[in-house]
């Protein structure tokens, strides 16, 4: 598999290098908002829409600076715009769909602030990735942050109905879990590579 | 007809198969048990309102003479068993664990079988108004386990139709085999019994059902029927708890008692034999409930066998009756797996007593393991006959949990048949954890 | 905002209250990404530590300097683009420094920005608090986030290659545990290290509990 | 200890099925002994040692770490996830690695969690998982079944001193060897070399592999005592058996030269035995009826994929953990239709 | 060699600057366009809190978090970044209500440890009060009594029961915040909550009289009225074979009545030596439990 | 509430500070990022240089200066122009004799992109050695790439001739199983970490069919260029 192909890339970021279990990014909310499902899932599917939101925007102003030759000023202007994009959307949101907004927008400003959004918007640019390639990427990320928080909700949803002893108890615990899914998803590695 | 009726007998989904040591009850004939000297008469025998005292301490009372009556339509008179004088009316202590009100009985020595007390009926000449009233004066209760009154169940209110009466033949309870001895030797009371439910509630078929393990009563009833017969006699398969109610009737009918609902609501009503052979004994004669068939049988009892036993009788006087193996024992009223064990020896036999079984320390021994922590093995979901997930209810429960068990995962219909802890390798108490979270919740909610 | 009544004066506690009591890595749990990101090395650990020290010194100070002046609707913009400034000028100057450490630390330099600790810092306490103590503030900050940066990424090159600071400890032949410098070995070395804290804290807990207990049954 | 009352209060149900944990899992042990014997006699004294220090450690972990719970050796299970953790790891394994992974077995895996029943992952695939990440060499290094001398001498790695790299066994295979040995697993060998290997050679144990997992046929067996005796869920490793053969079969279809057929993914590497006593392991799998089916299908699904697809030449440790942390996921969407309501809610 | 290129620097500041323009001028559009009313208070608390929108609140960031402040579904100690004084000033801003007046606190109404108490029968499953009073009631004599498996002691969130030696809750009076959890669980109903303030206290629940009662208990209210009589007019009241205190008359109420009571069944709680009981009492000083 | 009165309530925000306020932090931190980078970019570049120079002395034995150029439409552009194109360089003895170039070359590995250099030495038409450039392999297995003595020493002269048409290699470069190397353009794999070591094969292979028979023929220009200075 050509590893510049859409489907390489989208497995590679769901599996292989999971954006939270391998690369890690975006661990805030995945040890913290990773308590119960019925937050967890929601929260994973609006991180994936600002990944979407932040890959496109990503990808238009890197034009813009590459065109202008201030690449140093990819960073500020990133962050600047994706955290505006998304305060915007918010606000959107807020006003035309408070049932949408009650359900995924109160997760929004936490995820403005979080690696992984700012981290798909560098690296689809280090890779030096084209439109589609950057979409796909942005979708698998997603897809990847919610399979991880997903699980680990599920997981500790379970272990809530179990005795731990007491000192492995809040976020020591999460993160013995995170290790463990994490070693899991070292199966993975070099998937699509033959 | 539920398409498990094209395979041999029909069943329903999950349940257990508990070794049923019927055997050393089940050929002997019913015996009848002398008085003992006084008799713990309960006001509340039934499901429903206590019955209301009609007698006074120091009173004098002849056999079949109401001492309580009905206190309301759910509710139903009690009579006496036997005669002899109120010696005390008073709290005794109940299988349930709480004191109750009770009439202590002393028996005359000189007082004899004969009922001295009766209202005579023709149930014949009886409109279905006029026959749940009958009923209700027999104070029939279910002698199935619940005690709920007869009278009640066979009233249709008039917004429901039904169609079919359900005769529960089954006695899937281990151990027991009153049920089973009342069709072989009473099995023509049983057939008028179901005429007077059927006319009492106007359906135009009744099935009897029998587990397979008493083909012997099934041969022997089938012969008590016409050839067209609207009473049919079919066998189900061996296994517990095919004598519950919801589960007989996906057996016989393929139907679903919906959650939370009768079998009222799908058209049909079910009567144990017992309470339907009593019924057809009584109405006629217009005698009260007085006494009953009860299994005593276990490791424990010297004598084990089916004895008619005369309410309010206690376990104690019983057990010196049939000869009991001392040292450390267990005593349960009715089958091992829904009866209650008790520890009073004045606990008396009431109307839903249909066993008494004791265990002694071999079994107690082998039985009382280990508690360890739910290892999902998954057992008692293949268990539950009401296809609940008593391994997550378990967990829930022991986290207080109790009103997600009863949001989340229908806790409210658990029936108690105890199938799931029966096969539980890890030994977890799951139905007491589920009595005490409904207990818990039904507080709340209050 | 009438409720700030924090003491103007700077004091002992200002310092090391990012230390230990609320070390932003181990009690607040701020950061993780690039706290378990970048520590499979030691020297990966530090420079990462004194870069985000840097950040958070020099973003905390503009920010208490600047806060009066700034609208409440474009604040977290505002300080966005104040901490991305320091962020690139850092990532420069580690390019500038050294290219084999740059290559190390990888993009986690650059996402520095999005350190929630950064943020959160600018917005709690520089924002409420004059310019001076703030700095003092972040450099306990930055001083308990290098700390437990070290904490881990000590332990993970020592394991994970046998060696600390590059310098070999335990000579050629010793099998280095792999694990430890993948991600899995990030979360459960973390993991670890908040294992032991509770353990320790729960006996000392159980002490005081001891000590204090005969007391308690009477009515 | 006073004297027990002569009456007896129990609850609901009085009697109860004869099997009890202790039961099911001293039958476990029972059944896995001969899968260690027969590693024992492929690999001799070697693989003997590492089973003893393999359940040793396990069994040394549990005793410390679940202290708090008193004594829980008695159920067995730390025994069992010994001995399967063992039939997991090259014959020649470093004697100290098995200690660790006894030791990442029983603490990671389930002493974090608070004992027997409340882990979420399968323990002794949590300390397969974590050496494999730890000493990934190691845990590659083969060596031939059936060598001479192999109960009088030790493969070299075996007495590898603590914390130190074990010697390369590249140059003392081709010492015992006595036919060509290639030091590869019959997995390895088909991913890399496209040669594969007789089923024949699988179902025997004529290959190279894990101590445990290389004789097909005895797996089988013991598997189905406990099937038989109800010891453990059936339904799982048909599951896991039938996700493989049709998602191998799919493949094998595709392109019969690039893929092998169903019946060499089944029995090559560990998938009977993850099959049979590691996917069926009722701690990490979901309780529902339904749910124990997709388990096992997911995990068919996933062990093949690796395997075809991964960077790994086998998958079947990965796909079990992978069906663990999905086990939460699987048992809430699996909730059974309860008896009287219509649809589930 | 380091030469600066002037032109890049403007274009750097002309970019910037039109970001700043742009992204600010969207700001306030939005600001107007999509303004939607809010407690004003959310503000206010997101104010107080860090704004590190960390999520280890559990919530999905502090705004959110505030919210659930102010609806009371959370308290601000759950906001783990905040410092404690942090927390108390959002604590002090959200109001928490006055404390109590007179102190309430939970009290048992029964002294039958296993060494003064019989037990019928030897209960084996489940180690909890609620389950072994649905087996017959439990395997104690008294039908009435405490089962002493501790459903109190685990239920008390705040650590304020404990068991004592003979199987008896004992109530830490400094912790216990009358919260009626014990009272809620008890499946005797033996738990009850009062103001500190009523010291002369039945501790018996018993309702069978004379001997009857004394053969299960040796502690046991017997219904002999001694107490009754000794009480100013009123005060204590024998119903059903139980001594039954009138609190409304609670400023009659002295150690008096206890003295005479031939069990110890009524006692005195003080404030400093906590339960006495009068000199007719039986003095028992077995440890162990008693025989069935 | 009513739509007049929700329009009543909208907070009369200070538009204009915000805008100045933020535009001008916005310029000052424009202008502070200019400054550095501007400070920093020579000595970054100088640094990247050295870095490139120190793998080009591995890769391309007995070089001790080089020059740099783009290899774009197979015709060789001198490297100042910023067009697109492939870097090669050219090394030179002390004498200023070409005795090599270098190219890069990338494939997928284990965990991540494998990124080297590769020197080719035109005299024996082979592979010299390669420097692995950036690479996320597993340590202590899948960096024996770098560290495996054995492995690295295929490519003290791997066979990389071009056929008569110069359309592609005579032989490709190909990975065989650890031990098994029998020609001169084969590579031994490994053992333990056959995907690396594939990788890197792979991308050798991949690079060179690519580009050498681009580059033979305009071989006497890298020559040339030399001369000029
Ligand atoms: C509160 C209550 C109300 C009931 N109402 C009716 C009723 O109206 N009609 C009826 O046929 N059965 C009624 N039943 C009886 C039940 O259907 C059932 O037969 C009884 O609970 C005993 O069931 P079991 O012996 O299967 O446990 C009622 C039961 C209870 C507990
Ligand atoms: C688990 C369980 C098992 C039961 N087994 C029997 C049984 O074996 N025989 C029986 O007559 N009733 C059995 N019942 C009671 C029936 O559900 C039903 O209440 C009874 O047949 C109604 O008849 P009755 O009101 O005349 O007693 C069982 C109930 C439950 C919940
Ligand atoms: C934790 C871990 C890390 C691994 N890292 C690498 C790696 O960096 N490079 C590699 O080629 N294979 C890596 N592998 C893959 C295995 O070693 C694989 O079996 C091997 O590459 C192929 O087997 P063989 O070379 O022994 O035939 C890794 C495996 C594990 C478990
Ligand atoms: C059928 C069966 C399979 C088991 N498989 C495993 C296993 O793969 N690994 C393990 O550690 N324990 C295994 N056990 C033992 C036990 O369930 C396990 O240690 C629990 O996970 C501990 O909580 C098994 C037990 C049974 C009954
Ligand atoms: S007791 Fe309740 S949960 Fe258990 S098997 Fe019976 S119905 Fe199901
Ligand atoms: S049978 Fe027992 S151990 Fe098995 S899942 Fe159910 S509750 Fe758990
Ligand atoms: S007071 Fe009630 S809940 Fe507490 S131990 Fe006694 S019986 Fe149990
Ligand atoms: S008699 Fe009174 S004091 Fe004794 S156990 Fe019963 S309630 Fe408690
Ligand atoms: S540091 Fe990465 S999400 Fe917070």
């Amino acid at each position: 598999m050509q590893s510049d192909s859409l489907i390489f890339i989208f497995l590679n970021t769901v599996l292989a290098n999971n954006f939270v279990l391998a690369m890690f990014l975006g661990l805030c909310p995945f040890l913290g908002v990773s308590g119960k499902l019925n937050t967890a899932v929601p929260m994973g599917i609006a991180t994936m829409f600002v990944m979407l939101v932040s890959s496109v925007c990503a990808f238009a102003i890197n034009k813009v600076l590459v065109a202008l030759d201030i690449e140093f000023l990819r960073l500020i202007a990133y962050i600047a715009i994706i955290a505006s994009a998304v305060q915007l959307v918010e606000m959107g949101l807020k006003k035309y769909s408070p049932t949408l907004f009650r359900s995924l927008g109160i997760f929004l400003p936490l995820i403005t602030t979080n690696c992984a959004i700012l981290g798909l918007a560098l690296f689809q640019t280090f890779k030096e990735y084209n439109f589609s390639q950057s979409l796909v990427y942005a979708v698998g990320a997603g897809i990847g942050f919610i399979l991880a928080i997903t699980l680990m909700a599920g997981l500790r949803e379970k272990l809530l109905l179990s005795t731990l002893p007491s000192v492995t108890q809040g976020a020591a615990l999460s993160l013995m879990l995170g290790g463990l899914l994490s070693l899991t998803f070292m199966g993975f590695a070099g998937l699509g590579n033959l | 007809m539920g398409i498990f009726n094209l395979f041999g007998a029909g069943t329903f989904r999950h349940g257990v198969h508990p070794p049923s040591h019927k055997a050393a009850t089940a050929h002997q004939p019913i015996r009848r048990l002398p008085f003992p000297d006084h008799l713990v008469i309960p006001l509340n025998q039934h499901i429903g309102k206590p019955a209301k005292l009609l007698v006074k301490k120091g009173q004098e009372v002849v056999r079949g003479e109401p001492l309580a009556s009905a206190d309301g339509f759910v509710s139903v008179p009690i009579h006496a068993p036997a005669t002899g004088r109120i010696r005390d009316i008073r709290l005794m202590p109940s299988a349930r664990g709480e004191q109750a009100m009770a009439i202590i009985l002393h028996v005359y020595a000189a007082a004899t079988q004969e009922v001295l007390w009766r209202n005579p009926v023709d149930p014949g000449a009886l409109d279905p108004q006029g026959m749940i009233q009958a009923i209700q004066d027999t104070g029939m209760v279910g002698l199935g386990g619940a005690a709920f009154p007869s009278h009640v169940k066979l009233s249709i209110p008039e917004e429901k139709s039904v169609d079919t009466l359900v005769v529960n033949g089954c006695e899937c309870e281990p151990y027991l085999s009153c049920d089973h001895r009342t069709m072989l030797e009473h099995p023509r009371e049983l057939m008028r019994g179901i005429r007077y439910a059927m006319q009492a509630t106007g359906v135009s078929k009744a099935i009897v059902g029998v587990e397979e393990n008493k083909m012997d009563a099934v041969k022997l009833l089938r012969e008590h029927l016409h050839a067209q017969s609207d009473i049919s006699v079919e066998a189900v398969e061996t296994k517990y708890p095919q004598g519950s109610e919801k589960m007989l009737i996906k057996s016989l009918m393929g139907r679903e008692v919906p959650a939370g609902g009768i079998p009222l609501d799908i058209g049909v009503v079910v009567n144990n034999v017992g309470t339907l052979a009593a019924l057809g004994k009584l109405l006629p004669v217009g005698e009260g409930l007085t006494e009953r068939v009860v299994t005593v049988t276990g490791p424990g009892v010297e004598k084990p066998g089916n004895y008619i036993i005369p309410l309010g009788t206690p376990i104690g006087y019983v057990l010196k009756q049939v000869g009991y193996i001392g040292g450390e024992n267990e005593f349960i009223l009715g089958g091992p797996m829904m009866g209650p064990s008790v520890s009073d020896m004045e606990t008396p036999v009431t109307k839903g007593t249909s066993g008494l079984l004791v265990l002694n320390e071999p079994e107690i021994e082998q039985e009382t393991r280990r508690i360890w922590p739910c290892i999902k093995c998954g057992r008692c979901l293949n268990a539950c006959p009401m296809h609940l997930n008593p391994a997550y209810l378990g967990l829930l429960a022991a986290k207080r949990e109790y009103e997600e068990m009863a949001q989340t995962y229908h806790l409210n219909d658990c029936f108690e048949c105890g199938c799931c802890s029966y096969v539980c390798p890890s030994n977890i108490p799951l139905v007491q954890h589920f009595r005490i979270a409904k207990a818990i919740n039904r507080e709340q909610a209050a | 905002m009438s409720q700030r009544r924090s003491d103007p004066h700077i004091t002992w506690d200002s310092f090391s209250e990012g230390l230990w009591r609320n070390n932003p890595v181990f009690v607040m749990l701020l950061g993780m990404c690039p706290v378990l990101a970048v520590t499979n090395s030691a020297m990966n650990a530090l420079a990462m530590g004194l870069a985000t020290t840097f950040v958070l010194v020099a973003s905390g100070y503009l920010v208490s300097l600047l806060s009066r002046f700034i609208p409440r609707q474009v604040r977290i913009a505002t300080y966005i683009v104040i901490i991305a400034t320091f962020v690139t000028i850092i990532d420069y100057v580690i390019q500038a420094i050294s290219l084999d450490l740059y290559n190390s630390l990888g993009a986690f330099i650059q996402l520095i920005v999005v350190n929630c600790m950064i943020l959160g810092r600018a917005e709690a306490y520089a924002s409420k608090n004059r310019p001076m103590k703030s700095v003092v503030n972040a450099l306990g900050m930055g001083a308990g986030f290098t700390f437990a940066l070290l904490c881990l990424g000590g332990v993970r090159e020592l394991l994970g290659t046998g060696a600390l600071f590059g310098f070999d400890l335990f000579g050629p032949q010793f099998q280095p545990w792999v694990v430890m410098v993948l991600p899995p070995g990030g979360f459960l070395v973390l993991g670890a290290w908040l294992l032991l804290f509770d353990w320790l804290k729960q006996r000392r807990e159980q002490k005081q509990l001891a000590i204090s207990g005969e007391q308690t049954n009477a009515v | 200890m006073a004297k027990k009352p002569a009456i007896e209060l129990r609850t609901t149900p009085h009697i109860h099925a004869p099997q009890d944990v202790i039961m099911i899992m001293r039958n476990v042990v029972y059944a896995s002994l001969p899968m260690a014997a027969w590693a024992v006699w492929q690999y001799g004294l070697s693989a003997l040692m590492l089973l003893l220090v393999v359940v040793a450690s396990c069994m040394l972990s549990e005793r410390v770490l679940n202290a708090k719970q008193g004594n829980t050796l008695g159920d067995w299970s730390a025994a069992i996830t010994g001995i399967l953790l063992f039939l997991t790891l090259p014959p020649g394994f470093p004697l100290w690695m098995g200690v660790i992974a006894g030791f990442s077995a029983i603490g990671l895996g389930k002493a974090l969690f608070g004992g027997l029943g409340m882990n979420v992952f399968n323990p002794a695939l949590v300390g397969r998982a974590f050496v494999q990440a730890a000493f990934p060499v190691a845990i590659t290094s083969w060596t031939p079944a059936f060598f001479d001398g192999r109960f009088t001498t030790l493969i070299p790695s075996t007495l590898t001193a603590p914390f130190m790299i074990p010697p390369e066994t590249g140059e003392w295979n081709m010492q015992v060897a006595v036919d060509a040995f290639t030091g590869a697993t019959p997995l390895g060998l088909q991913k890399f070399d496209a040669v594969s290997t007789p089923v024949l050679d699988l179902l025997t144990g004529m290959t190279a592999g894990s101590a445990g997992e290389s004789a097909a046929l005895i797996i089988l067996v013991c598997g189905l005592y406990l099937a038989f005796r109800g010891m453990l869920d059936w339904r799982i490793p048909v599951a896991v058996m039938a996700g493989t053969a049709i998602t191998a079969a799919v493949f094998h279809f595709i392109d019969p030269v690039a893929y092998p057929d169903a019946m060499f993914m089944l029995f090559s590497g560990g998938l009977m035995l993850g099959a049979w006593f590691m996917a069926s392991d009722m701690v990490g799998s979901p309780v529902t009826p339904a749910g124990v089916i997709i388990y096992g299908l997911l995990i068919g699904f996933v062990t093949v994929i690796i395997r075809l697809f991964g960077g790994l030449t086998e998958g079947v440790m990965y796909a079990i953990l992978l069906g663990n942390a999905v086990t939460p996921l699987i048992d809430q969407v699996t909730q059974p239709r309860v008896f009287g309501h219509r649809k589930s809610s | 060699m380091f030469a600066i290129d002037i032109s890049n620097i403007g274009v750097t500041i002309a970019f910037m600057s039109v970001l700043g323009l742009v992204l600010s001028g969207v700001l306030a559009i939005a600001n107007r366009k999509l303004w939607v009313y809010e407690d004003p208070r959310i503000d206010e608390v997101e104010e107080l809190l860090p704004k590190t929108n960390c999520g280890a609140c559990g919530t999905a960031g502090c705004r959110p978090f505030a919210e659930a402040l102010i609806q009371g579904e959370l308290t601000p100690a759950n906001c783990t970044v905040s410092s404690s004084e942090e927390i108390d000033e959002i604590a002090e801003y959200l109001g928490v209500e006055a404390g109590d007046v007179v102190k309430r606190v939970a009290r048992l109404a029964c002294a039958g440890g296993a060494h003064v108490a019989r037990q019928r029968a030897h209960y084996d499953g489940l180690e909890s009060c609620r389950a072994a009073a649905m087996v017959a009631g439990g395997p104690k004599s008294c039908s009435w009594g405490c089962l002493g498996m501790a459903d109190c002691e685990d239920v008390c969130d705040l650590d304020a029961i404990t068991m004592d030696q003979h199987g008896l809750p004992v109530v830490n009076t400094a912790k216990c915040t009358a919260c009626e959890d014990c009272v809620d669980i008890c499946p005797k109903g033996l738990f009850s909550i009062q103001p500190i303030t009523h010291r002369l206290w039945v501790a018996c629940n018993n309702l069978l009289h004379d001997e009857e009662a004394e053969s299960e208990c040796e502690v046991a209210c017997t219904g002999c009225e001694k107490c009754a009589k000794d009480a100013p007019d009123g005060l204590i009241e024998i119903r059903d074979n139980l001594a039954r205190i009138d609190y409304s008359k609670n400023s009659l109420a002295s150690p008096i009545p206890i003295e005479r009571c031939p069990t110890g069944a009524i006692v005195w709680l003080d404030e400093v030596k906590g339960m006495r009981k009068g000199i007719e009492a039986k003095h028992i000083i077995r440890e162990e439990a008693l025989p069935l | 509430m009513s739509t007049a009165e929700q329009q009543l309530q909208v907070p009369q925000s200070p538009s204009i500070s915000m805008m100045v306020v933020l535009s001008s932090i916005a310029m000052v931190s424009g202008f502070l990022v200019v400054l550095v980078s501007q400070l920093t970019a020579p000595i970054i570049a100088e640094n990247q240089r050295r870095a490139i120079e120190r793998a080009l002395v591995q890769v391309i034995p007995g070089s001790v200066s080089h020059e740099e150029f783009l290899l774009q439409d197979g015709k060789l552009l001198p490297a100042e122009d910023s067009a697109a194109g492939e870097s090669v360089y050219a090394g030179y003895d002390a004498n200023g004799e070409l005795v090599g170039i270098a190219a890069r070359a990338a494939a997928q590995g284990y965990a991540d992109m494998i990124h080297l250099l590769y020197g080719y030495d035109p005299a024996c038409e082979c592979i010299r050695g390669i420097k692995v450039l950036k690479m996320a392999e597993t340590p202590g297995l899948g960096d024996k790439i770098i560290k495996d003595a054995d492995f690295l020493a295929n490519f003290d002269a791997l066979d990389a001739s071009v056929d008569m048409q110069q359309m592609a290699l005579v032989n490709p470069i190909i990975m065989v199983k650890h031990g098994s190397k029998q020609h001169p353009w084969e590579i031994d794999a490994i053992s333990g970490a056959t995907i690396s070591a594939k990788a890197v094969g792979k991308a050798l292979n991949q690079s060179a069919q690519a580009l050498l028979p681009q580059l033979l023929p305009l071989m006497q220009q890298l020559e040339r260029q030399e001369q000029q200075p």
